[in-house]
Formats: C-alpha cells, sequence, structure tokens
C-alpha cells in the first residue's frame, strides 16, 4: 500500500502571513498535492504543542507549522516561541519514537504563497516517501489505541 | 529528477561547499570584473562568463581562459551585491573542465593543477623543482630562460633546496586519498 | 600562554626559508611557544580545489585532526594560503556533517579524526591579539624610526570574508608596524592581488599585477613591504627583475616578512633572521 | 448534540464547482454529520449575493440553527457578509464559521475526487469547531479626539496639519531644533527642480502659528501607555536653556557666541555653527537652542557672553529637562530615515579621499543658504570640479549592506546631474546598474538628462581611487568600473565623486517601535497591517506610519502617507469609539496559579499581575488577541476567545474524521 500511499499533513497556519499566503496560492491558482488540511490561528504563538500530538494521535501522518518570517510577527516575536515550541516538540516525538521529519516549520510572508505551495508540495513528498505513521509499540512505545495517555503524559512532561 | 542537467544546474552543484548564493541571482552590475585584477588577461569578463553559464553556453564557457587566468584572491567575492562566491565559481568552473578534459589550448593551468595534485599525492609536499617538470615545457623560450636565472638565484641563495622532502606515513596518506578519490572522481 | 600547533607549510621549507627562521626566533622573543606539528601534509594551496573540493578538504582535515590529536586549541600557519584553507575547511566542516563524515572516513585510513576543535589563527593574528600591541611595543629594543613600511596584506589573509572584518580597509597590520617604530605607508593596492599561482600559470598576468603593487607601493615612497605570505613574497621579490625588463622599469624596492622587521626591531641578529637571502636589498636598510 | 447546524456550501459559480463535487459534498454534510448535529445542508450557485444570504436566513428563523457553517472563499474576504447575514436573522454573528474549500482547496487542486474528499474533511473541520463557538460582543472603546504625531519631517508636518485644519487638536515632537526634517536640507527637489525651502518653509510657519498644534521641539516620547483610543504619552522636553516665553528669536545669542563646532545635523558636517544656535535660518521655532556638552560655560563656568547680550533676558542657564504627559486617541510615526554611512564602503574613499561627497554633503552644496552659498566646489573650497562621478546605490541593492533599492537613489542622482551640468558645465558621469524613474514625470526627467549630454555607464562601481597608473590621472580620483554594455574595463578619472548613499531606518527604530508596540521588518522599517490595502496602519490599534519611517520613499509619496493616515485618525475620531474584533485572552482567576509565566510572553504589556490575589489578569483592550500566553499556560486557565483550545482541538479530529475512518478500514 505505500505505492498508493497518501499522506494526511495537518497545517498550523498565522492569519497575518501563511494564511493569506494560502488565499494568495489560491488566487494564483498554484498547485499543491491535496493532502493538507489548514487550520487558521491568530498567530502561530498560539501553537499549543497539544494541538500537534493531538493531530498526530487522531491520524495525521504529519504536521506543517508555518508563521511569519523572524523579525517579522505581526505581535511583534511571537513566531519566536513558536520555534522554540517546535525545537521542544521534535525532541519530544523522537522520544515517542515519531520520526521528528513528520514535524516541518516553515516561514511564509503573506506574500509568500508561491513558497508555501513549494513547502507543502515537498514536505508531502518527505511523508510520501517516509510512509505512514505507524504507532510504535512495545515497552518502550506507546499502544495505538490510546495515544490519548500519550498525549498527556507527554504534554506535562 | 530530470535526466538532463542544464550546464548553469552542473555549475551551481559543483559549488559544493560555497556558502555564496546562486549564480542566478546575479544582478550583471560588473563589480567583480571591475575588481578582478587579472580581467585584462581574460577573454570574458567575470559578469560575461556568469552571463553565458545563465545562458547554458557550455562550449564558449569552457573555452573560455576566464576561470584559468583567476587568482583565486576572492576580491569579487566579498564586493559582490547578490552575494555569490565569484572564485569559488572559478574553482568550479576548473575541475569541470578538468573532468571533462576540455579546455583551451596551451594553458598551463590544468597540467599544473594536476601535476601538483599528482606530486603531492606521491609526496604529501610540494617542492617547486619537480613541479617545474610538469609546466615549464609549456613556457616559451624566453620564460624559461628567465626561469633559469631566477632559480640559480634563489639556490645561490640558499632559498631553494636541491632535494624534496617527503612525509613519514606516506603510506597510510595515499590510501587516505584513494578513500576520497572515487567520491571526487579524479582521473 | 598555552603552546600553539605551528603548521609551517611547504614554502617555509624551501623558498620561504627565511620566514620560518624569522617566524621561531620572533615568538621566542615574544614568549609564543610553537610547536611544529609532526608529519603535516601540504595544504593544497590555491593550485588543487581546481582538481578535487573533497581531496583537498581532506588534505587540510588531516593536519586539523593531527593537532587535534596533539590536544592544540589554536592551529597557526604562518602562510596565508595555508591559513585560508585551513580556516575555511574548519569552518566548513564544523558546519556540514555529511561532508565531515566523508572526510573522517578518509582519515581513518590514517588513524585520524577531525573533530572541529580548531581555533585556526594566522601568526600575523597571534601576535596581535594573543601578545598585544603594547606587550610587543615594550620588547622593542631598536625602533625602526623612519623606516617607511608599506603593509601588504593580500588576499587570503583577510579574504573571503570572516564575521564582519574590513576586508577593503584593514588596519590591524598597520597597528603592528607603529608599535615598531616603523612608520606604516597608506598605499592603493595593500590588499590587492599579488597574482598568486598565476606567476606560473598565467606569466603576463601575474606581472602585471606585481607590476602595479610594486608602482603604487614605490608612489607613496615605500622603503620596504612587508609580506604577511610566501607566494606574496616570492611573487614581489623575486620577479621584481623581470617586472623592470617586462615595462622598463627600475624597481628596487626590499620585500621582507614581516617577521624579519619584527626581528629587527626586537634586536634579534639579521643572521638569526634569514636577512640576507633576500634578492633585492634596499639602501634603507643596509645602513640600519 | 444540542445544537442545530446547518451547512452552506458554495459553487462560486464553477471556481468551486468546478473541481469539487459540490452536491456530493452538501448531501454527504447532511447525512455523515448528523451525528455532529448538522440538520440541514444546501449547496448554492453563490452563497454570498442576497438570495444565498436569505437562504441561510430563512433556515436560521425556521429551523431555529444555533449554528452556520459556510464553506466558500477565504474569511478574509467574506467572513463579515456572512456574519453579518447570520445577525440580521437574529444568530450571533461569532456563532456562524466560514471555511475555505475556494483558495484552499479548488484553486489549487486538480484531482477532483481527492479535492471533493477534502472538502469534505474542511466542511467537518469546520462543524466540529463552530460547536465549541460561544456567542460574543465586539468590545467597544472611546476615542480621545486628540491626536499625537511623531516626528517633524514633511510627512509629520502634512499629517498634522491636515489634522489640525480638521478641528482637532495634534501634539507634534521633533527630536531636533526645528521641524522640516531632511527636506529642509535639500536645494532643489526633482522631478520638477522648484525649490525645497520654498515649498517646505509656509508648511513650518502654518505649523509654527496653528492653533490647534502644540509643537515640542528638541523633545522625545520616553513612555507611551494605554491603548487605541486612551493612549498616555510622555514626553521629555529637553532643556534649551532659552525661556521660550520671552525669547523674540532675534538671534543677537547666536551672533555673539564665541564658539563654533562642526554642524553633523543640518550641514551634514560641511559647516560650523555656534553652540546657541538655531539651525537654520527659516527655523520652527525661531527660537535657539543651547548645546550644553559644547558650552564654554557648562564646561570652564565662565563665558554667559550670550545671557549678557539677550535684549530680553531669556537665556535661563538652570532650565531642566521636563516631563510632560498628554492624552491622545492616536498616534502617527512619522521618525523618518537615516542616511546610509557611506565609510561603511572603504573602497569608495569616502572620509579617506576629500573629494568624495555623501549625497546629504552634495545637497548642501549646492544649496543657496549653505556653506558655500550654492557653488559646487572642491573640499578647497575654490576650484571648481571640470568632471564629476555620481555612484548609484551606494549600500543599496547589496548583500553585504542593505539588500533593498532606496528608491530616491536614481532620481536624485539625476538631480544631481543636472544642478552639475547647469552651473559648473562640468563633464557628468552617472554610474548605475539600472536606472529606474517610475513615477509622474521622472522618466521624462530622465530624457530631459540625455539630452543635457550626461554619460551613464551601466556598472556598478568597482572602486574609487587616487592612485595614478595612466597618463591623465595624476591628482584625480579614478573611476574603476566595467562598462558592462560594450563590456569594457574602464578607468574614468573625475574631480569629484558624488555617493548617492541609500537610505536605512532609524538607528533607533527598533527601541521606538518597541516603545509603541509596533512591528519592524528585518531592514527595520515599520511593517503596515498590509502592503497594499492598509498601508498606513499598524498591527497596533490606534497606531499609523507615515513617511520613510514605513520604507524608503521620496517627498510625494511621503505627503501622500501623511496625509493618508491623517485621514485614518480622523475617521478613528468621528467613530467617537472603536469597536474590536472580541478575539482576546481572558484568565480563568481560580484557576490560575499565579506562575507568571504569561506575563513576560505578552509583547503588548496586556497581562496584568495582582500582587493582592497572586493572580494575572489580561487587559482587554491591551490584548491584540495573539493567544501566545493560552498556548503557554501550564495551568490550562488562559482561554483565548474565538481560538480556544476546545475549537481547535474539535477542528483537527474534524479534519481527520474521514481519514480515521479511511484507517479503520485499511488494516496495518
Amino acid at each position: 500500500m505505500t505505492e498508493t500511499f497518501e499522506p494526511v499533513i495537518i497545517g498550523f497556519t498565522c492569519n497575518w502571513c501563511s494564511y493569506r499566503a494560502a488565499d494568495m496560492a489560491g488566487t494564483a491558482r498554484m498547485k499543491y498535492p491535496p493532502n493538507i488540511r489548514l487550520i487558521r490561528l491568530m498567530c502561530s504563538g498560539r501553537l499549543d504543542p497539544t494541538f500537534v500530538l493531538k493531530a498526530f494521535a487522531s491520524g495525521a501522518d504529519a504536521v506543517l507549522i508555518t508563521g511569519c518570517h523572524p523579525g517579522d510577527c505581526h505581535y511583534v516575536e511571537q513566531n519566536y516561541k513558536a520555534l522554540r515550541r517546535f525545537q521542544l516538540l521534535k525532541r519530544v516525538l523522537t522520544q515517542m519514537g515519531i520520526e521528528p521529519q513528520r514535524l516541518k516549520l516553515v516561514w511564509a510572508s503573506a506574500a509568500e504563497g508561491a513558497k508555501l505551495a513549494e513547502a507543502i508540495t515537498e514536505h508531502t513528498e518527505e511523508i510520501r516517501a517516509l510512509g505512514p505513521l505507524n504507532w510504535p509499540t512495545g515497552p518502550n512505545g506507546f499502544e495505538q489505541n490510546k495515544p490519548e495517555e500519550m498525549v498527556v503524559q507527554e504534554v506535562t512532561a | 529528477m530530470t535526466a538532463e542537467l542544464s550546464f548553469s544546474k552542473e555549475i551551481n552543484n559543483l559549488m559544493y561547499a560555497s556558502h555564496g548564493k546562486p549564480i542566478k541571482d546575479c544582478l550583471q552590475c560588473g563589480v567583480c570584473s571591475g575588481t578582478c585584477p587579472a580581467v585584462e588577461f581574460m577573454d570574458h569578463s567575470p559578469r560575461e562568463l556568469i552571463g553565458m553559464i545563465g545562458a547554458d553556453l557550455k562550449g564558449d564557457v569552457l573555452a573560455s581562459n576566464t576561470f584559468w587566468s583567476c587568482a583565486s584572491c576572492f576580491h569579487c567575492t566579498v564586493r559582490c551585491p547578490a552575494g555569490i562566491d565569484i572564485a569559488d565559481m572559478m574553482y568550479a568552473l576548473k575541475r569541470y573542465s578538468i573532468w571533462k578534459g576540455q579546455y583551451q589550448e596551451g594553458l598551463i593551468g590544468p597540467d599544473f593543477s594536476e601535476g601538483f595534485v599528482k606530486m603531492i599525492v606521491n609526496s604529501g609536499r610540494s617542492f617547486e623543482p619537480i613541479l617545474a617538470v610538469t609546466y615549464l615545457p609549456k613556457f616559451s623560450a624566453r620564460d624559461l630562460i628567465q626561469e633559469a636565472i631566477t632559480a640559480t638565484g634563489l639556490v645561490l641563495k640558499g632559498q631553494m633546496p636541491l632535494l624534496p622532502k617527503k612525509i613519514k606515513r606516506l603510506k597510510n596518506f595515499q590510501q587516505m586519498v584513494r578513500r576520497i578519490i572515487p567520491i571526487g572522481g579524479t582521473s | 600562554m598555552k603552546p600553539y600547533a605551528y603548521f609551517p607549510g611547504c614554502s617555509l621549507e624551501s623558498l620561504a626559508k627565511s620566514y620560518h627562521l624569522s617566524a621561531i626566533e620572533v615568538a621566542q622573543e615574544l614568549g609564543v611557544e610553537l610547536k611544529e606539528i609532526e608529519d603535516w601534509n601540504c595544504c593544497g594551496a590555491t593550485a588543487y580545489f581546481p582538481v578535487d573540493e573533497l581531496l583537498a578538504y581532506t588534505l587540510v582535515a588531516r593536519n586539523l585532526a593531527i593537532a587535534e590529536k596533539e590536544g592544540f586549541l589554536d592551529f597557526v600557519a604562518p602562510c596565508s594560503g595555508c591559513y585560508k584553507n585551513a580556516y575555511f575547511t574548519n569552518a566548513y566542516l564544523q558546519k556540514d556533517q555529511d561532508l565531515a563524515e566523508h572526510i573522517n572516513y578518509a582519515l581513518e585510513a590514517d588513524n585520524l579524526h577531525f573533530e572541529g576543535t580548531m581555533r585556526v589563527r594566522h601568526l600575523i593574528e597571534v601576535f596581535i591579539d594573543d601578545v598585544g600591541l603594547d606587550e610587543i611595543e615594550k620588547k622593542v629594543s631598536h625602533p625602526l624610526k623612519g623606516l617607511r613600511v608599506a603593509p601588504y596584506y593580500g588576499c587570503q589573509l583577510v579574504r573571503p570574508r570572516k564575521d564582519d572584518e574590513d576586508v577593503e580597509n584593514p588596519q590591524f597590520f598597520e597597528g603592528l608596524l607603529s608599535a615598531i617604530g616603523a612608520e606604516p605607508v597608506e598605499y592603493a593596492s595593500k590588499t590587492r592581488c599579488c597574482g598568486g599561482s598565476l606567476i606560473i600559470t598565467n606569466r603576463k598576468a601575474a606581472l602585471d599585477m606585481v607590476h602595479k603593487l610594486l608602482k603604487d607601493a614605490a608612489y607613496s615612497h615605500t622603503d620596504v613591504i612587508a609580506t604577511t605570505c610566501p607566494m606574496c613574497n616570492v611573487n614581489l621579490e623575486v620577479y621584481q627583475n623581470q617586472v623592470n625588463q617586462e615595462f622598463g622599469t627600475n624597481f628596487s624596492i626590499p620585500v621582507m616578512y614581516f617577521t624579519q622587521i619584527m626581528g629587527m626591531a626586537l634586536g634579534i641578529q639579521p643572521g638569526r633572521l634569514g636577512i640576507g637571502k633576500e634578492l633585492v636589498y634596499g639602501a634603507t636598510l643596509r645602513n640600519m | 448534540m444540542s445544537e442545530r447546524i446547518g451547512v452552506y456550501v458554495c459553487h462560486c459559480g464553477t471556481n468551486i464547482a468546478g473541481v469539487v463535487n459540490v452536491a456530493e459534498v452538501s448531501q454527504w454534510a447532511g447525512e455523515k454529520l448528523a451525528e455532529s448535529g448538522v440538520v440541514v445542508s444546501r449547496d448554492y450557485k453563490f452563497m454570498c449575493s442576497s438570495l444565498g444570504q436569505e437562504l441561510i436566513q430563512k433556515d436560521i428563523k425556521e429551523m431555529g440553527l444555533t449554528r452556520v457553517v459556510v464553506a466558500a472563499c477565504s474569511p478574509h474576504l467574506h467572513e463579515a457578509t456572512f456574519r453579518n447575514a447570520c445577525k440580521g436573522a437574529g444568530l450571533n454573528p461569532y456563532l456562524c464559521e466560514l471555511v475555505s474549500i475556494r483558495e484552499q482547496d479548488s484553486w489549487v487542486h486538480t484531482d477532483k475526487v481527492a479535492a471533493t474528499e477534502k472538502a469534505k474533511a474542511i466542511i467537518s473541520g469546520g462543524v466540529a469547531r463552530v460547536t465549541y463557538h460561544e456567542p460574543l460582543e465586539p468590545l467597544h472603546v472611546p476615542i480621545h479626539p486628540d491626536t499625537l504625531v511623531v516626528g517633524g519631517g514633511i510627512a509629520g508636518i502634512q499629517a498634522a496639519l491636515e489634522i489640525a485644519d480638521a478641528g482637532f487638536h495634534v501634539y507634534l515632537v521633533e527630536r531636533e531644533p526645528s521641524i522640516g526634517g531632511h527636506m529642509a536640507q535639500f536645494d532643489k527637489t526633482f522631478p520638477t527642480l522648484d525649490c525645497s525651502a520654498c515649498i517646505l518653509t509656509p508648511k513650518m510657519v502654518q505649523v509654527g502659528n496653528h492653533p490647534n498644534i502644540t509643537l515640542l521641539t528638541w523633545s522625545e516620547v520616553t513612555k507611551v501607555d494605554g491603548y487605541v483610543g486612551n493612549f498616555e504619552v510622555t514626553i521629555k522636553k529637553r532643556a534649551r536653556f532659552i525661556n521660550e516665553d520671552l525669547c523674540t528669536g532675534c538671534g543677537i545669542c547666536q551672533e555673539k557666541c564665541p564658539k563654533k563646532v562642526i554642524d553633523d545635523v543640518f550641514e551634514a558636517g560641511l559647516d560650523t555653527r555656534k553652540v546657541v544656535y538655531t539651525p537654520f535660518p527659516q527655523a520652527v521655532p525661531n527660537y535657539p537652542v543651547l548645546d550644553a556638552p559644547n558650552c564654554t560655560f557648562f564646561l570652564k563656568g565662565t563665558c554667559k557672553a550670550c545671557e549678557k547680550f539677550c535684549p530680553t533676558g531669556a537665556i535661563d542657564f538652570n532650565q531642566k529637562d521636563e516631563d510632560i504627559t498628554v492624552q491622545v486617541g492616536n498616534i502617527i510615526l512619522a521618525t523618518g530615515f537615516d542616511l546610509f554611512d557611506a565609510r561603511r564602503i572603504p573602497q569608495y574613499g569616502y572620509g579617506r579621499l576629500a573629494n568624495v561627497y555623501t549625497s546629504l554633503e552634495f545637497e548642501r552644496l549646492c544649496n543657496a543658504s549653505g556653506p558655500t552659498g550654492g557653488n559646487i566646489v572642491l573640499r578647497d573650497g575654490k576650484t571648481a570640479p571640470k568632471s564629476v562621478g555620481i555612484v548609484h546605490c551606494v549600500g543599496s541593492r547589496d548583500q553585504n549592506y542593505n539588500p533593498y533599492c532606496s528608491a530616491i537613489c536614481c532620481m536624485q542622482s539625476l538631480k544631481f546631474a543636472h544642478l552639475v551640468h547647469e552651473r559648473t558645465g562640468a563633464e557628468v558621469y552617472n554610474f548605475y546598474i539600472d536606472i529606474r524613474t517610475p513615477s509622474k514625470g521622472y522618466e521624462e526627467f530622465y530624457q530631459r538628462l540625455l539630452e543635457e549630454g550626461t554619460h551613464f555607464v551601466r556598472g556598478k562601481v568597482a572602486e574609487v581611487t587616487d592612485a595614478a597608473r595612466q597618463s591623465g590621472e595624476d591628482g584625480k580620483l579614478i573611476i574603476q568600473v566595467e562598462d558592462t554594455l560594450i563590456g569594457k574595463q574602464r578607468r574614468i578619472p573625475v574631480d569629484m565623486v558624488i555617493l548617492s548613499a541609500g537610505l536605512e531606518a532609524r538607528h533607533d527604530a527598533k527601541e521606538v517601535g518597541k516603545l509603541f508596540g509596533i512591528a519592524c521588518s528585518a531592514d527595520s522599517w515599520y511593517i503596515e497591517r498590509h502592503p497594499k490595502l492598509d498601508p498606513v496602519a499598524t498591527m497596533t490599534e490606534g497606531i499609523f506610519i507615515a513617511g520613510c519611517a514605513q520604507g524608503p520613499k521620496d517627498i510625494p509619496a511621503s505627503v501622500v502617507q501623511g496625509a493618508a493616515a491623517s485621514a485614518r485618525v480622523m475617521g478613528k475620531i468621528q467613530q467617537k469609539e472603536v469597536s474590536l474584533e472580541p478575539v482576546r485572552a481572558t484568565v480563568d482567576q481560580d484557576r490560575c496559579s499565579g506562575c507568571r509565566i504569561c506575563n513576560n510572553l505578552c509583547p503588548f504589556s496586556a497581562i496584568l499581575f495582582h500582587e493582592d490575589t497572586m493572580v494575572s489578569e489580561v487587559n482587554p483592550a491591551l490584548c491584540q488577541g495573539c493567544g501566545t500566553c493560552v498556548a503557554a499556560c501550564p495551568a490550562g486557565a488562559i482561554s483565548g476567545t474565538g481560538f480556544s483550545d476546545e475549537q481547535i482541538l474539535a477542528q483537527i479530529e474534524g479534519l481527520l474524521l474521514l481519514n480515521v475512518k479511511h484507517l479503520e478500514l485499511v488494516p496495518g
């Protein structure tokens, strides 16, 4: 099934830059794979690490975090906080036995529809190659059927 | 993934560790040419050469003496407003033309470089007199005499030793070199 | 001060003996301990990258790895070419893990491993930054009063740009010269290229570059040109006669390594600085 | 599920329906999402049309919908439309969610099946999310009618005058002793070549005399509290050592002051000024400033010549800095630019080679009221240049310095070329990469220069040197350049070189930005709310930007922005109150542990900590709703209205609903 494997990717966008970039990509009729499903936040700083873990827990194969370029945040500097959380998350995912490259961070300003489209295409291809997210099981992994627990564990950790 | 890589792409890829911007960012402003101390001796100015690469004029580029006239002084690199590492691009072109064995007739540069490499591979050190053998044949008679005069001058002044040095762990060293060459792909 | 890993480079064993001698002497005088690393190899110079980039990196990495193995912190090269190659190879390998992997695979053949712990320095940096101009000034016994010295930086000492250094109009060399009582010459082409290996591969071009350099130096009344690199020294000194023939000029500007000039100021006996081996010998110096 | 949700799928003509099987989607939503509370699902050609809206309103009324999900275009287009529609039908507008199946689906995908599936997922996400929406009311804040304008350059002057003329009060704060900004230093203005002072000084005088303008020069803003409509601003009025009530501006003190210092600001270092001085004759206000750090009395304790000769006893050596606090409703930042420091490009020789000038120096040099009375001469003060080289793009369009185009340099350089040509008859060479003249009358001016015989050399100058290599170069400045159009290396000897230095953001732009709570781009220019549709507003409500503070621009553009910003401000004042999107963070006092983690996260210092109750609270008017604190609160005590955890988590599940089912079907 890896041939026909189509990953599902959850994308978090910032209302002021990347969401508008997505709009722009649309208006310009740029093409990218339909695997991504976007969620609008007011700012990448709003991204609660729980959201990402939740996405994985509920069956997403990958997550794409997008925000304003460093220095361009509409809320002055909140995207830096997103950056820190992103790095933390990558570590957490590794500990959980999930390939960290399933989580990706991309800066895209409101004018960079093309860049966003590109990033989405790229990420989709990477994940296609990587295959579906299989919950690790066994002593140091987690049971496939109760991902919620893991979410709680990791967040408070 | 495309079967045929364009010439300009090939050169871009060759600038392996160059931390500069891609060649296509060139503004054609000419600051590189204006800066280059050897530009009068190039058949195409660095700016022109970059333009020619962009236009995929492979033949003309390889036939040019421009990159063999580059002294690697990096003055263009530090001044380029587009942040292109032009000196490194010249290296890339030298490598490319050596690999393809395509370069202007009568140039000393290629033989010199290869001679230099062979020598180091053999001894681990570079040594002028031996090196000379690789390039002197291409010198004009006049230059040869000049070279002789200078050389004897140096020897008399005790600046030129008469015996080459070799490094001690030459075996390992050559082993080491052999491990790289397949990756680099030199002849 | 901790001892420094000293990498003479090939030229200092042949063409640039006097640089080697004077460097050691001056370092000793200033209490800088230079320990030559064991069984080093050629750095690849500028002629190597044209053939195989990876191989060029490997050559340099081997020397760095040796120095690391011997437990040094600073890797010091007196030759600007060696310095530039070492500095950037070190930087690239530190940044690029894959590259480092390739290289380390090769280094295994000599039981070496590149870690990237070295700090690559040029000899002149060590004197200026670690010893310090004040210290040097204190040690000067024969200040070179009235000697107009043209500081010649050349290329590889300052270029390509590291961090935010001034690659067009640096000042540290001038500072050093003033510290030893000499008079630094302001001239147009102190960071202009001397032609480097073009002296072999493109003689015409190189001679033209040397000519322009000498012309600028002469134009600003230079007694002696101070160099930080064997290649520059050879081009400017040894080929001065050819320039004169080529362009009908009659330059006779002495060219010396900055260490030789420092040595004189520190009162080291000229013979021990390799002085007297120059092909061009200026009147001013003879009378010193 | 108690909510009654209506789903409305828009065809948008063929924009959506061309790729997404709209009918299938809406039917699927009606059936498969019934368990999530969907009671009706319809598709329609144009949902945004009045008929489409009535369709929704009818269902709300007749079927008692409590939530509405519209699947159409981007919320940035029609969110307001559909929210109002719901409002019209008596449903709280914030209970309506618009999800984009056009920009994010039909327009970017070609595979119809996949696109249709994605549309379903997007809608199911919207449905899941909307369930957790809560009725909200926009926040209303009263607007104080006064305005603060920071910066007395042409942009600030324009803004201040527009507002003042409309009958509202303005505080105009300027750092220098006089208003006028850079424009006051110029001689002529392109492309019309009318005299800068002649068109600027009348405006300056108007500002000085305007009953609605409080002019505070030699002053700086030190503190900004409050929020849109209700800012409290502290202004530091630096001691002038002049009693402004007594001073008549007669200028005797200036005349009698025995000490001269280099004037680095107004004369760009080309001339001197007294220690007691007005920067230029037409200065507004016209009373002088005493530059204490250079004053002999302050340094040595003697002199006081100014005091002796002042006819009105206006000199006051005991004057101290004072802090003034003002209340304003809106703020316009017109803080202008700094000139790129040409010393940063040593190879151009500025500061090393005497006859290399910066653009600003040249402006003074050819200014009738400048140090040479408008005579274009070399540094020796007498020799007129026979040839002049003008270098474009100095510090601009260059990765080593500033990557952006400074916008004004081309026209400025052409102006210089014209003035040199006109006044000295010298040969003029322009060295350019590209000539950019994209504005009314600009290209015509370029034409005129070509006709005047100015030489144009296309090539970025490599270096300027005094080292002569060929005959005819002795004693000249040689410009080394490749003439890229003929592919030749040229060394052009000239007597004078003018560096058309680029514009940079003020050195302290970042700090000032922080002070007012607005963001800077990587180049430190202030970021506008929208580059096209909202160019003078910022992300902080009530704070506007105008002129070069927002980016390099010429005088006409600065004036336009000054006027535009004032129009936006007057609009706000007229509204008497602003209504703010209720996207805000709120702290659940009972759950807050008082850890204060959130306190430092907020860039708008909207979170205050109650020492007494040991809990944090968010000031709804200061909060901009970014939600960073919400995400950071370890106790989960902060919730973000409109973007609550419940809503986002639900949307994630909704989006993946299809997928989860799919996983169940496919084994492994």
